[in-house]
């Protein structure tokens, strides 16, 4: 398949309000990670505002993936993986035994690093996290499913051919499906792990587009190695090191702030590119 | 949330049942053979005179040797012409002679033992019987076993062969190695545990082969005095005398059917242990 | 006196050739004997295979007629052995493959068991059949007790397959299922059953080729009546086991015995190829996605 | 390329294969059901199963909604499976043993065993002494009874089987002294082995060699001592290896069992016990 649908330039989104405020959406306190006993993520404490893009930034093997992992406790997945300390979204702890995670990763939509189409057509890839969440009316679906291609920018690329296997399209368009699967429930939060590095540039940059439109609408955590990026879209910056091989949280700020003026040696001698 | 949970306590269910299987087959075999296994002395199998279980005489040792000779004589065959067929299709034949080869070798594993048996009997034992009489004998239970065997043995040898690693070849083709001083000194080492596994799976077969052995080896339960006897294996006896077997005599073919499932069971075991160790 | 001295690359050669033409000779003979056993079936069947053959019920003890009944008794004999051992099988597969780590003490029990079960002679199953279906739960002789005797021994195949062809679907579809909220249960029906249905079919024909192809499991459980079955309670002769019959017990039953065991060659190889096409249908789509 | 088009029809495949499969089993233990059938299972001699094989065919015809199966495997076989409930009546082509006093016997027909060799083998008559040579080792080639020069290939029955008990009996046999070459189950894997090697030597229940030689299989049956093995001989008493075939039950037979028994002894099954080259019992 071609890449030329990417350079299909993306229409208005039909937002609410955007902003990106203050406030705490989710509140990360001591979170310790271990598989099979050993520690991937050492005591992390962390605010993630609302309405605005965190990007997390370091070298491999830091824990950024195992950490976006666990604030949709998609580390339960795992075998021998233990995750201590406190996650609050929303104030509400999502370990406690009455939070139920299905509905908890409805409210958290992910996106992987190389996109992830089920092998069924570009309807049905859409239409099954609806109907699993209860959504069934078939004009309410067809309604969400136009809705949320149009806002990842599809919609007129593949509105004729819904049908087709998602396979047939392309990278970036793949790419772009997985995103609107993920809004297709409505999230509050969108957790993207390295969304971009999978796809050519030029796919790339309209991904990147696309999540820039994004903010404001959700409160997005964004893994990426590509520090041009995290500066152009992120609102927030956290940058992870390693240490022993855990995971750590070095220094948290505004991203601005952790590009231009880094508090901490190992923060501005990684954005500068002399480390990792 | 419910329904994983549901569902994963069904599977369990299903599972235990399914793993508990092989247990209740032991314990039904070591059930029908416990009036042996207590009642006789074990020490009969080996000293009673011959194998008359209707005069109380319960010699196993002939029907044990059998099985061995012919399981051993059909290995001996098979696995020469195994080998240089899995050799012929990964490093001499062009890729379509390759699969056409390999897909004959399929199908030979298809062929069901009754068949084999059948052709044994109608046309390899006549032949030998020309040659040699009774034709019914060892010799043709371990050609019929061969036939067997053989495919098992080259489609395993092909998957060891096709899992070496290309860089070791290339490796070996770089130091000047002929092709068959590649084949012998890198591929043959790199690949054996997956190859000594194939064979083992096929010895467990042949062990336990039943319908084809009984067709062709004339039953005779004696010790062979040459390739042309005819003899009676293990499996062949329980074949053939379950039907009307009663008391201590139906309990001794169960002790049989044990010998032979222990002897498969420490078979599988060990090609399971080659299994493991094949990139080690 | 001069020593002959052969050179490093003759003596080399000499063995290149000699191996080589071992080699061939074994790949000859192998495909000779093949041919001349396919000959010998074909030649012999031909003649006596017909139409009549399949749509009739065997008379004079196979002699005369056909295998129609034959042919019934197996079909019921397969069916009952998949109803038992696919269920059971796949849902093994499905715990093993989905809800259990790979190196589980549970699922490392319940595999050896499998993996010993896959090498017990097909005369034991036919003992223990015996003794626990047809005696102990009182079914006689019947094609009940022969299909479940082979479930028993479908059971390790059926499950070794499906559980390889989970494991073949990628990892990131049970990740992104999870991540959009879905549960284990909707994502293994909407997403991982339909990928590994490949596999599925290719193990399911495998156990077929396997059931269609066993003898000595049913000479003690199913029996060899070879009346059209009334139930399942009838005990009803296999193909394999008619061919057995025909050609051990049945003078000038010999011709009946090939045509027979033509049917069931041409039957077990067209399953074969199936199972081969489903089998590389896999391969090649694994490198598609 | 549209993999999820097959995907999806897979299931559809499954629901429609699973939904088939359980229609078809619905119908086949309904039309069962329905049927109400009552069933017979007789197991045993090999040697009575055809001639049995033909009565429950005609009891059948006669008493519809009754389905009589027959397996053989041989006369201990019969005794196993009746004291067992596996079977319904034995098979028994010998008269009780002691020990056997549990069992009730009833006589349908009467048999002999007859010495069998291929049709071009020379030889046509033995000596009780030269059988006992040939089955013991002691003479290994034809030529020593007045036949070709060639290696004789001793056929002998399978243990469990009355036929190997009645032999060896008569022949006052040990059956570990017997050197077999082959060893057989049912009388027709004899009949068979014989036909397909001209110097082996074997025997059987004469009504089953009679009936197959009668349809052109290859085989003699041998004079024995002077006496001929036929059926005439038989039913006047002068064949001395004879010997009665029986319906075996566990408890005096009732029901269907008894009303079997009971056609199978009468005049109405006569013509079928002759059409086998067996002998009514009541006709000497």
């Amino acid at each position: 398949m071609n890449g030329n649908h990417d350079a299909f330039t993306l229409g208005p989104l039909e937002t609410g309000p955007a902003c990106c405020v203050p406030h705490p959406l989710i509140q990360v306190r001591n979170l310790s990670l271990q598989y099979d006993g050993k520690t991937a993520l050492d005591t992390i404490t962390l605010d993630i505002y609302q309405g605005c893009i965190t990007a997390l930034i370091g070298p491999s093997g830091c824990g950024k993936t195992s950490f976006l992992s666990t604030i949709n406790r998609l580390t339960d997945l795992i075998p021998r993986c233990n995750v201590t300390g406190q996650i609050l979204i929303g104030g509400q702890d999502i370990h406690h035994p009455n939070c139920d995670v299905q509905t908890l990763r409805r409210r958290i939509g992910m996106v992987f690093q190389k996109p992830v189409p089920f092998p069924l057509s570009i309807r049905r890839n859409l239409s099954l996290p609806l109907n699993e969440h209860g959504v069934t009316r078939k004009d309410e679906v067809a309604a969400i499913i136009e809705q949320v291609l149009y806002d990842v920018g599809l919609w007129d690329e593949v509105h004729d051919r819904l049908d087709a296997s998602a396979l047939s399209l392309s990278g970036g368009q793949q790419q772009r499906l997985c995103i609107a699967r993920a809004l297709a429930l409505n999230p509050e939060i969108l957790l993207m792990d390295e969304p971009c590095s999978a796809l050519d540039p030029m796919a790339s940059g309209v991904v990147e587009d696309l999540i820039c439109r994004l903010q404001g609408r959700y409160t997005i955590v964004i893994v990426t190695h590509n520090l041009a990026q995290a500066r152009r879209i992120a609102n927030y910056a956290a940058f992870f090191w390693v240490r022993e091989r855990a995971g750590q949280l070095v220094e948290f700020g505004r991203s601005q702030q952790i590009f231009e003026s880094p508090r901490h040696e190992l923060t501005a001698a990684y954005v500068n590119g002399s480390r990792g | 949330m419910q329904t994983d949970r549901l569902l994963a306590w069904i599977l369990r269910i299903g599972a235990t049942v399914a793993a508990l299987m092989m247990l209740l087959i032991l314990m039904f075999l070591l059930f029908e053979s416990w009036p042996a296994l207590t009642g006789l002395s074990l020490i009969r199998f080996v000293t009673d005179a011959a194998w008359h279980p209707l005069e109380g005489a319960y010699h196993l040792m002939p029907m044990l040797l059998a099985t061995l000779l012919a399981s051993s004589g059909a290995l001996m065959l098979a696995v020469p012409l195994g080998l240089a067929s899995a050799v012929f299709i990964v490093f001499f034949a062009s890729p379509r002679l390759a699969a056409v080869y390999k897909r004959l070798i399929e199908l030979l594993a298809g062929i069901p033992s009754v068949v084999f048996g059948f052709w044994g009997l109608t046309t390899l034992a006549p032949l030998i019987n020309e040659w040699h009489p009774p034709g019914a004998s060892l010799l043709t239970a371990v050609l019929v076993l061969t036939l067997m065997v053989l495919p098992m043995i080259t489609l395993t040898a092909y998957t060891a062969f096709v899992a070496v690693p290309d860089a070791l070849l290339r490796n070996a083709a770089a130091l000047g190695l002929s092709r068959w001083g590649m084949i012998a000194g890198v591929a043959l080492p790199a690949a054996r545990n997956g190859i000594v596994a194939g064979i083992i799976l096929a010895a467990a077969r042949a062990l336990g082969e039943t319908m084809a052995v009984l067709m062709v080896a004339g039953n005779v339960v004696q010790y062979p005095e040459s390739i042309f006897d005819p003899v009676r294996t293990l499996a062949a006896n329980i074949a053939l005398e379950m039907a009307y077997a009663m008391d201590d005599h139906r309990a001794v073919l169960f002790v049989s059917g044990l010998v032979l499932m222990v002897l498969v069971m420490v078979l599988s075991a060990l090609a399971g242990l080659f299994e493991r160790h094949r990139h080690a | 006196m001069p020593e002959i001295i052969i050179p490093v690359s003759v003596r080399q050669k000499i063995r290149d050739f000699s191996l080589q033409s071992l080699m061939y000779l074994a790949v000859l003979l192998v495909s000779a004997v093949f041919v001349w056993l396919l000959a010998d079936l074909v030649q012999g069947g031909m003649a006596h295979l017909s139409w009549a053959f399949l749509t009739e019920s065997p008379r004079d003890a196979g002699r005369a007629g056909g295998i129609a009944s034959i042919l019934v008794s197996t079909l019921l004999i397969l069916l009952i052995a998949l109803i038992a051992a696919v269920p059971l099988a796949w849902a093994t597969a499905v715990l093993l493959a989905e809800f259990v780590p790979i190196d589980s003490r549970f699922g490392r029990i319940v595999r050896f068991s499998l993996y010993v079960l896959a090498g017990v002679p097909s005369i034991v199953f036919g003992l223990f059949g015996n003794a626990f279906f047809s005696i102990y739960l009182g079914l006689g002789f019947s094609i009940l007790s022969g299909g479940l005797t082979l479930a028993c021994m479908l059971l390790p195949i059926l499950t070794s397959t499906a559980e390889a062809g989970m494991r073949a679907v990628p990892d990131a579809y049970r990740l992104s299922a999870a991540a959009l909220g879905m549960t284990r249960t909707a994502a293994l029906i909407h997403l991982i059953f339909p990928a590994a249905t490949p596999a599925l079919a290719a193990g399911l024909l495998i156990g077929i080729g396997r059931a269609l192809a066993e003898t000595a499991a049913l000479l003690f459980t199913s029996g060899y009546v070879d009346r059209m079955p009334g139930s399942l309670l009838d005990s009803g002769r296999a193909l394999a086991l008619h061919i057995f019959d025909l050609s051990m017990n049945v003078p000038g039953g010999d011709m009946p015995a090939y045509a027979a065991a033509l049917v069931l060659v041409s039957l077990l190889l067209g399953i074969n190829s199936l199972a081969m096409m489903f089998a590389h249908g896999l391969q090649r789509r694994r490198i598609l996605t | 390329m549209s993999l999820h088009i097959s995907a999806d029809g897979y299931l559809r495949f499954y629901r429609t294969f699973i939904s088939a499969v359980i229609a078809g089993l619905m119908v086949f233990s309904m039309t069962t059901a329905h049927a109400g059938t009552q069933r017979l299972t007789l197991t045993g001699s090999s040697t009575v199963a055809p001639l049995v094989n033909e009565i429950a065919r005609r009891f059948e015809a006669q008493f519809p909604g009754v389905r009589i199966d027959v397996q053989t495997g041989g006369s201990s076989r019969g005794i196993n499976d009746v004291r067992k409930g596996v079977a319904d009546i034995g098979l028994v082509s010998r008269a009780l043993k002691p020990g056997e006093e549990d069992l009730h016997a009833y006589t349908i027909a009467l048999d002999g065993i007859g010495l069998i060799v291929h049709a071009r083998n020379p030889v046509v008559s033995l000596d009780k002494q030269q059988v006992v040579d040939i089955f013991t080792g002691k003479i290994t080639r034809w030529n020593a009874v007045g036949g070709d020069d060639a290696r004789i290939t001793v056929i002998n029955k399978a243990e469990g089987r009355s036929t190997l008990e009645l032999f060896l009996e008569y022949f006052q046999l040990k059956n570990s002294a017997i050197r077999p070459h082959v060893i057989i189950g049912d009388n027709a894997q004899g009949i068979k082995t014989i036909t397909g090697n001209r110097n082996a030597i074997g025997y059987v229940s004469i009504g089953a060699a009679e009936y197959e030689s009668r349809r052109g299989v290859p085989l003699r049956l041998l004079v024995l001592d002077g006496v001929a093995s036929s059926v005439d001989n038989v039913r006047n008493g002068n064949f001395p290896l004879s010997r009665p075939l029986n319906l075996v039950t566990a408890s005096a037979a009732q029901g269907l069992a008894r009303q079997f028994i009971t056609f199978a002894q009468s005049a109405q099954v006569h013509d079928l016990i002759e059409a086998q080259y067996f002998v009514p019992p009541d006709a000497d």
